[in-house]
């Protein structure tokens, strides 16, 4: 895939923001009065509002649930308008496809390899089904007052079991990998390298809630959105979303001054920030998010500050304040009052650096 | 035993608490013994010789709290603890001692005196021989001016180490039951029980190891004297071996700072409770320690 | 050893320091050093020796090994500390005063060290400088006594090294002479942080403000939380979109900046002084300010110093009790600098001569100096009146994006954590920041690109 | 909710992830995940194992001597704690690995659904030579 450069990057990206400016107005031309009626109609007609929402999937349980887009043209648009989510099989842009394609020409087994997925996924749906099964046998067990040697009991019988089960697959044939790749191999030929997209982008929790909260793009609202993340919010301890809102207050703050703000995990911090995106220059700031009142062993901001140094970044301690009582945000978040709830947050930035005495003399 | 490496620390107050201050080593021949055994500390003193840089240092030798423990309990070291106000300590030794230092600190002055005059003329006679106006091997005469030259160019020493402490009475210093206190002193002051048995297992298997804080560690490990090899991991603090989780993304940074530098990014822990203290006095018994090695596998 | 000699080395400290923070390993090639101390001034760079990856075992490595100790050994058993007779400088330690008084006072170092005690006319000089000149060799340290007049000069009793750092009192005091012999051995002129000195501030705060901060910041988040809840119940509601429109992205970047409040810093020499003024005390077993430092230069004055460069907060990782400052703490060392605000005169489009920022108990510098200079100069006609600030650099114009990223990388006022690790000083510059006030957000241009259906959402929804 | 079942699927999903990554973004071949699990604080955990494209270490051989790697996937600590303790790669060595296993990959995976990837040696172990 050739990259596009310069004036077709600016156009590509042209909109910072999935909410896009109403820029298209006619001009009004001043000694004619119908410029001045259409541009009023146009302006009426017009809205900042996308016409069609993004839809996201929850995958994985509820302790580490993921957000995904699976829509080609979702996951396109999220990327081009901020830079929001990350493909799965890519670094940053979901491009698997693409890249697929484009090596299709030299290698069509590939394609036998998606396919090989594509089965397992639907083995796995089958053998996730068994899994809910006996999980609910040892639930109803801890319920029923079980003892400790009848949960092993049974989990020895589960294990006894899924393996059972993963024998039974195999035995279908469909564990076996090399008929598989063999039997599609000609498939492919076939169907004329007809790729099924196997890559979603996913959508970090702070990411997903910037796209519902702040911005009307995500099909479900910050409310769904928090209790599929966090469990309904009548069980809710402050405890349990504390992290998340001083991530999402930092995430919220960098977005609003204009940073495209992205997972820094790579660089062992919380957030990368771009000036304006990827493809345009290398992030400039590694964030760590911190608690205000808080401090980590000497080792932590030694180890970080090496590894952005190293980068040639700079390294932002923000620390996020809570500037209401643990009990009135608790309350706000029960009332879905977001708004409230992320402003009685401050944040408040230091930078660290080496300094180096034999620099600095002159 | 005899002639331990003497380890001085001073300490702040009575109880068990107390303040310690960090251990160090004065002598040159001790600090070149502790070496040879795998304790390298880090030389802190200016280096009188090139007194305007900071990477070669001179005496006083800073230990870590560990590695004064580690050469404590294995028995290579005795520590001289001394009582704060040193101040007063110093001034009664002077006082209940003054004649006796003075005489043998001017006989050590006049002893030294005697040497470099002794070489200093050897010095001149031979540079008048080689410009020709002395027969080889010929006395060099009299001569006041050169004498009073020489005495002015005489070379006065401050020694490394204390020859007013020699006069600490035994009941001055420390027994078996103070050491102990002193070693817990230190742990408690600077380190942890599990991080010190980290470095014993580190230690003792032939590991030397340094302050690591400036590699994003709690030290670093060499496989010899660091004069000759490389670090091979940075060893982070101990961490509870059941209940703690291993900080990934400290792990992820961790990880791949090492990676560039070839490094191990290694954490550890300390299976067994209970032990440590029975376990230290005897040290030679290993410790029950746990340890991963993580580096980036190099893809993803 | 030659003064020839300390500048070479001197001057190549730079690289050698680069190398120590560069490369991962603690480079000690004493052989090097070995050359250094012995010839005399010919020298070649310290290199990094080249180390081997693991003991196997053969003669060849224990022999590099048994030389590279003995270089290292040899070093140091030939840099004998101390000095000539005739250039030997006493210096007496006085245990009350936990200094030393030198009687024959004389050397360079004067120039930034040492101090007249106007009651008894000697020279006298802190425990740092004694601690630090001694280990140099520039002065011979004796026992003084316990008090000034305690003890007869006839007795006196040379000190040994060892007898030095044993009168260190605290784990703390022996923390900060480590830091200030690691940045003096670098030529830094460094001095405890004193009341006395010259001041950002025309006059000091007299009493710590506790109670009027905690009002002043109850009152500023309170206004916060209500400023903010007024615009952002609106912009946050999905229906809002169906009257606002907007036509530019920055409007909608406005909009959302207003969720979140940020602490803004001092900017300018009104913002400090606020911030200057609403100083806390220190809490128990907080880190603070310890270190006034000054780059090396050569007409130091002692009396009336300049601002210094940097302030220095000496932190020992491993100490009991210590921890790296949280923000708070951070916060209140921020509103205690009062040193040469780099940021200030980087911003400043003429001339800034710091001599007029900088106060000697409320009068400026500038006039301080200058009429000591004429009182000076009534007594020695022959100096000629020298204006070493007027020192004429053209700034160059760098474009505003550029300036801006250097506004955020560098932040504004700033101070320096020495971090102690057993023995180990490594050194962090910690700035404030305030991400807030810039705005990066990218503005499309206007022409060209008007006419384009660009709307891809809308194309695809049909 | 049922938090059993939950934290199977929060398994089985990792599971997959990592697998799909592994698949085809790494392009390893062979990838399957093993049937034996022990249950770690109420989780079972299982091990995926596979074969790299291409040898990842000249210094050390994958415990089989024919290329293959064990593969521990694990979520990176979001705003929950998932407890990698020393004692539970402890468990993972002895129980899901052959004998004398030298080390695993941990698959760690991130809150933006990229994986990365790590050697855990068990033990203190020496670094790349070169």
């Amino acid at each position: 895939m050739a990259k596009p450069k310069g004036k077709s990057l600016q156009q590509r990206y042209k909109y910072p923001l999935p909410i896009h400016p109403i820029d298209y107005l006619p001009s009004v031309i001043l000694h004619n009065p119908v410029s001045w009626v259409y541009w009023a109609y146009c302006f009426w007609k017009a809205t900042n509002i996308p016409s069609k929402r993004v839809h996201i999937e929850f995958e994985g349980g509820v302790n580490f649930p993921h957000i995904v887009v699976q829509d080609k043209d979702d996951m396109k648009y999220l990327w081009k308008n901020g830079f929001f989510g990350t493909g799965q099989l890519s670094r940053s842009e979901p491009t698997w496809l693409e890249r697929q394609e484009g090596a299709s020409k030299e290698r069509s087994n590939d394609l036998a390899l998606e396919k090989i997925t594509e089965r397992r996924r639907i083995q796995r749906l089958e053998f996730k089904k068994e899994r809910v099964k006996l999980e609910k046998q040892l639930l109803d067990l801890r319920r029923n007052g079980g003892n400790i040697e009848q949960e092993n009991a049974l989990l020895v019988q589960e294990r006894e079991m899924l393996r059972m089960f993963k024998q039974r697959q195999q035995e279908e044939g469909l564990g076996d990998n090399n008929s598989v790749v063999e039997e599609s191999m000609i498939e492919g030929t076939a169907v004329d390298h007809e790729y099924v997209d196997i890559e979603s982008l996913e959508l970090m929790s702070v990411e997903a809630t910037f796209l519902s909260f702040a911005l009307p793009i995500l099909d479900i609202s910050p409310k769904v959105l928090l209790s599929r993340l966090f469990g309904p919010s009548n069980d809710i301890t402050y405890g349990d979303i504390h992290k998340f809102i001083t991530h999402y207050v930092t995430y919220h703050h960098y977005r609003s001054l204009g940073w495209c703000v992205r997972s820094g995990i790579k660089f062992g911090c919380d957030y990368l920030l771009y000036k304006r995106g990827p493809p345009f220059q290398h992030a400039e700031f590694c964030i760590m998010v911190l608690d205000h009142d808080k401090s980590k062993d000497y080792t932590w901001y030694s180890s970080i500050s090496r590894v952005i140094g190293g980068a040639k970044k700079t390294c932002v301690l923000c620390y996020v304040e809570r500037l209401l009582p643990e009990d009135q945000i608790v309350e706000y978040w029960r009332t879905d009052n977001f708004i409230k709830l992320f402003g009685s947050y401050r944040v408040g930035e230091v930078i660290y650096k080496r300094w180096i005495p034999g620099k600095n003399r002159d | 035993m005899v002639n331990k490496i003497r380890i001085s620390v001073v300490v702040q107050g009575t109880d068990a608490s107390d303040l310690v201050l960090t251990p160090l080593i004065f002598k040159l021949e001790d600090v070149e013994r502790a070496r040879k055994l795998g304790v390298c500390g880090i030389l802190a003193g200016t280096l009188p010789t090139a007194a305007q840089q900071n990477m070669f240092l001179s005496v006083p030798l800073k230990l870590m709290a560990e590695e004064a423990i580690w050469l404590f309990l294995s028995g290579h070291a005795e520590v001289v603890h001394l009582r704060s106000p040193t101040s007063s300590l110093i001034g009664n030794l002077i006082k209940e001692n003054l004649e006796s230092l003075q005489a043998a600190n001017e006989s050590k002055l006049q002893e030294s005196f005697r040497l470099q005059r002794q070489f200093k003329v050897e010095q001149h006679r031979l540079k008048l021989e080689s410009l020709g106006r002395l027969p080889p091997g010929g006395e060099l005469p009299h001569d006041p001016q050169i004498d009073s030259l020489i005495d002015s160019s005489l070379f006065v020493e401050t020694a490394n180490s204390s020859s007013i402490l020699s006069k600490l009475s035994s009941k001055q210093q420390q027994d078996g039951c103070i050491d102990a206190q002193i070693i817990n002193c230190m742990i408690a002051n600077y380190s942890n029980w599990d991080n010190y048995l980290l470095y014993q297992s580190l230690r003792e298997n032939g590991y030397v190891l340094s302050p690591g804080a400036r590699f994003g560690g709690l030290y670093i490990a060499y496989p010899g004297d660091p004069l000759r090899y490389h670090s091979h991991i940075t060893v982070q603090p101990a961490i509870d071996y059941y209940k703690e989780g291993i900080d990934l993304t400290l792990l992820t940074s961790g990880a791949r700072l090492g990676t560039s530098v070839k490094k191990m990014w290694v954490i550890g822990g300390v299976k067994n409770y209970g032990t440590k203290q029975e376990e230290l006095r005897k040290p030679k018994a290993p410790a029950d320690v746990s340890f991963f090695s993580i580096e980036w596998a190099g893809f993803g | 050893m030659t003064e020839q000699l300390e500048n070479e080395v001197f001057s190549q400290d730079g690289t050698i320091a680069d190398s120590d923070v560069e490369e991962d390993e603690l480079v000690q090639d004493w052989s090097q050093i070995a050359k250094i101390a012995k010839s005399n001034g010919a020298l070649t760079i310290p290199k990094r020796g080249e180390k081997d990856y693991e003991p196997d075992g053969t003669d060849v490595q224990e022999l590099l090994l048994y030389k590279a100790r003995k270089e290292l050994f040899d070093t140091l058993a030939n840099s004998v500390r101390g000095s000539t007779v005739k250039a030997q400088v006493k210096a007496l330690y006085v245990a009350d005063r936990h200094g030393a008084v030198v009687p024959h006072a004389r050397g360079n170092f004067l120039q930034t060290m040492g101090k007249v005690d106007f009651s008894d006319g000697q020279v006298w000089l802190s425990f740092y400088e004694f601690v630090y000149l001694s280990e140099r060799g520039t002065v011979t340290p004796y026992w003084g006594g316990q008090s000034v007049a305690g003890e007869n000069n006839d007795s006196l009793l040379p000190l040994s090294i060892e007898d030095l750092y044993i009168l260190f009192k605290t784990q703390h005091e022996l923390d900060n002479f480590a830091v200030y012999a690691h940045l003096r051995r670098l030529g830094f002129i460094v001095n405890p942080v004193s009341p006395s000195d010259t001041s950002f501030y025309p006059n000091c705060p007299s009493a710590p403000r506790t109670g009027v901060t905690s009002i002043y910041r109850a009152i500023t988040s309170m206004f916060f939380l209500r400023k903010n809840s007024l615009f952002n119940n609106i912009f946050y509601k999905q229906w809002h979109y169906c009257f606002c429109k907007y036509t530019r992205t920055p409007q909608i970047y406005e909009k959302l900046k207003l969720l979140v409040p940020s602490i803004s810093v001092p900017k300018t020499i009104e913002d400090l002084k606020g911030f200057y003024g609403s100083q806390q005390d220190y809490a128990e077993g907080q880190l603070t300010l310890t270190f006034n430092v000054w780059k090396p230069q050569t007409n130091f004055k002692k009396k009336h110093p300049p601002l210094p460069d940097y302030q220095v907060v000496v932190y020992n990782k491993n100490q009991r009790g210590a921890h790296f400052p949280t923000f708070d703490e951070l916060q209140n060392i921020f509103r205690h600098l009062d040193y040469k605000f780099q940021f200030l005169s980087e911003v400043a489009d003429d001339e800034f001569s710091w001599d007029d920022h900088s106060y000697i108990v409320g009068k400026p510098r500038s006039d301080v100096i200058a009429s000591e200079r004429k009182s000076k100069d009534k007594k020695d006609p022959k100096t000629p009146a020298k204006n070493p600030s007027a020192k004429k650099s053209k700034k160059r114009q760098l474009p505003p994006h550029i300036q801006q990223l250097q506004r955020l990388r560098n932040g504004y006022s700033s101070f320096l954590l020495a971090v102690i690790d057993n023995g180990i000083i490594s050194f962090v510059r910690i700035s404030q920041a305030d991400f807030a006030s810039e705005n990066v957000w990218y503005v499309p241009p206007k022409d060209g690109l008007r006419k384009k259906p660009f709307n891809d959402r809308k194309k695809r929804a049909n | 909710m049922d938090p059993c079942s939950s934290d199977g699927d929060d398994r089985l999903y990792l599971e997959e992830l990592v697998e799909k990554s592994l698949i085809h973004l790494q392009l390893w071949k062979d990838v399957v995940v093993e049937d034996k699990l022990v249950v770690w604080k109420g989780v079972p955990v299982r091990l995926l194992t596979g074969c790299p494209p291409h040898v990842l270490s000249h210094d050390e051989k994958p415990a089989d001597g024919i290329g293959r790697e064990y593969i521990l996937p694990v979520n990176m600590t979001q705003y929950k704690e998932e407890q990698v303790t020393l004692a539970f790669l402890d468990i993972v060595f002895s129980e899901l690995c052959a004998k004398d296993t030298k080390r695993i990959i941990l698959a760690i995976v991130n809150t933006d659904g990229t994986v990365v990837f790590y050697f855990v040696y068990n033990g203190v172990h020496k670094p790349k030579r070169n």
